[in-house]
């Protein structure tokens, strides 16, 4: 029943299928239904033994996740622990130790079963055909016009700030303010003040050229994590404090 | 008068390239009154939906759009020159059900559901505009919410949210699996 | 039979994004004589010219497309309009990105991170009403100060600005991306 967890590699001139499980709950799902247990009383010292096995095979092991796989044995096996050590009386439902796991692999369970649904409706949806372009007409549209999420708006400024700092580099060189000189600016400052607050540090510089220097020095100076940009209130003002450990500023090779 | 109408609700969702819907049908339709359009609409769907036709009617995500039927899905293919769209991937649609079973919803929570880090797969299914950022959770640091979008509606042919299975749906699917397995 | 053909082209019209061509018809039906195609695409334009269609079909540079009946013009004229409306242009989403980030903003600001002027798309953006004007600064010259909107938190879906994702959470997002395509 676990065709969803088979994946077929394929190579040359013929097939191999091996199963390969995702993540720790695919295997632990795969191991219950195997031994056709019930899963709101999984014998734990049963099923850690043989989840270990599973494990120290590998081969049906997705490999990125290995540290997950890691992280549910150790799970597995302090609850293992847990069911061993010896107590006046019985455990009741809610303190059974393993209920927290078995709430998770319920609710893994669903979602699997979710997904296959979603799946389906996928596999009907993707054999009809939607026009992805406007069909032309004669009232006419401006090109480029897009539906903005959040996260598009979150990182074109994102991409806009990286776009120049690497733009600056180059087209700065030779500049009359240079961009050690800079740098030795503000470090001294910060040494003075203890902190800047990026925004009104660029704000008074007196050109906007030179305003377009210190961004850069300050990004420079944060990346090579001399300066650190901190942030107290979110996008309100960002304060540039020195660290205490830190690296000699980035040397650009050009003359100071 | 009537028939009017449709040729225009034709016209306008055939220009459409997401879902149209009712309310900005009434935004270019003002004078006309609700309860015609959706007579109008409900005929239109009716005549899509008969044969000989290679295109049909759809209700997505709360509104209309046309799309061409399965049957023809072989030669659009052929004409697309398209080997098969591809799917997504298994972790994309089971981090889509958790997100859309329990939105909105943190990386963190969807992580603990699925055991495993669903940070690159919650990063691509944004940048497919299948989720988006609903805001924040108010919980130490603040982190991130996600919810499903009219995309991940469209994309698997849904009206709305309540057209998925229910839990208990689910939960009943679940158990005649496991019947079956058990065979 | 026949019938079918004319669903098939039908679909293959529909989807084509430029006029399509009989040759390319031809291509991709490559089974069914020429003449049989020919007289399903007069048959489907003979049925798309009766009244109570909002579409037609058309015969142009050298191939067939749907396009809407001339009639519908200002019904189509006033959907693309109002869609219009709630669109953005790359350039849009870029400054609305700059103001949004680094509120208030003058300008100057704005030109010095995106480094081309702004002012128009600062203008569209202010008749948009996703920005306004929230003071001067007390720089030389008093440049004028903007500010996002409650309508921008609307159009985002946010509560307040402290729910727009940080740049550390972008930057995060997109550096797993980076290290996911390096595999």
């Amino acid at each position: 029943m676990d065709i969803e967890q088979v994946e077929t590699t394929e190579s040359e001139g013929y097939h191999i299928k091996i199963e390969v499980f995702e993540g720790p709950m695919d295997l632990l799902i795969f191991l219950i239904r195997k031994k056709k247990i019930d899963i709101t009383d999984i014998p734990i010292a049963a099923i850690t033994h043989e989840y270990l096995i599973y494990l120290g095979r590998k081969e049906q092991i997705n490999l990125d996740r290995e540290a997950e796989f890691l992280l549910m044995a150790a799970l597995l096996i302090s609850i293992k622990s847990q069911l061993l050590l010896p107590r006046p009386e019985p455990l009741g439902d809610e303190e059974d130790p393993r209920r927290p796991l078995v709430d998770r692999l319920l609710e893994y369970q669903r979602m699997k079963t979710a997904s296959s649904r979603l799946r389906e409706r996928e596999e009907e949806q993707l054999q009809m055909w939607q026009r992805s372009v406007p069909p032309q007409s004669e009232a006419g549209d401006e090109p480029g016009l897009i539906e903005v999420s959040l996260f598009e708006l979150a990182e074109s400024f994102f991409l806009l700030l990286k776009r120049r700092e690497t733009d600056h580099f180059r087209s700065l060189k030779g500049q009359e303010v240079s961009l050690e000189e800079k740098m030795r600016e503000i470090i001294r400052e910060l040494e003075e003040r203890q902190f800047l607050d990026f925004l009104d540090y660029l704000g008074r510089q007196e050109t906007l050229e030179e305003a377009l220097i210190a961004f850069f020095c300050l990004l420079e100076l944060i990346k090579s994590r001399v300066v650190i940009a901190v942030q107290e209130q979110l996008f309100h003002t960002i304060k540039v404090w020195l660290r205490r450990s830190r690296p000699a500023p980035p040397s650009h090779g050009q003359p100071a | 008068m009537d028939s009017q109408l449709k040729d225009i609700l034709e016209a306008l969702i055939f220009i459409s390239v997401e879902p149209l819907t009712l309310d900005r049908i009434k935004e270019v339709l003002a004078d006309t009154p609700e309860e015609e359009l959706r007579r109008a609409l409900d005929e239109l769907a009716q005549e899509y939906g008969r044969p000989g036709r290679g295109m049909r009617l759809q209700s997505a995500a709360g509104g209309y759009l046309f799309s061409t039927k399965s049957e023809c899905d072989p030669w659009v293919r052929r004409l697309l020159q398209i080997e098969r769209k591809s799917r997504l991937s298994r972790a994309a649609v089971e981090t889509l059900a958790v997100i859309a079973y329990h939105q909105p919803a943190t990386q963190a929570e969807i992580q603990a559901i699925r055991g495993v880090d669903s940070s690159y797969t919650v990063h691509t299914l944004l940048e497919k505009k299948l989720v988006k950022i609903s805001g924040r959770k108010k919980a130490p640091g603040s982190p991130l919410l996600y919810k499903t979008t009219d995309r991940f509606l469209t994309y698997f042919g849904l009206n709305d949210l309540s057209e998925l299975p229910s839990v208990e749906e689910v939960a009943k699917m679940l158990e005649e699996e496991e019947q079956h397995a058990e065979k």
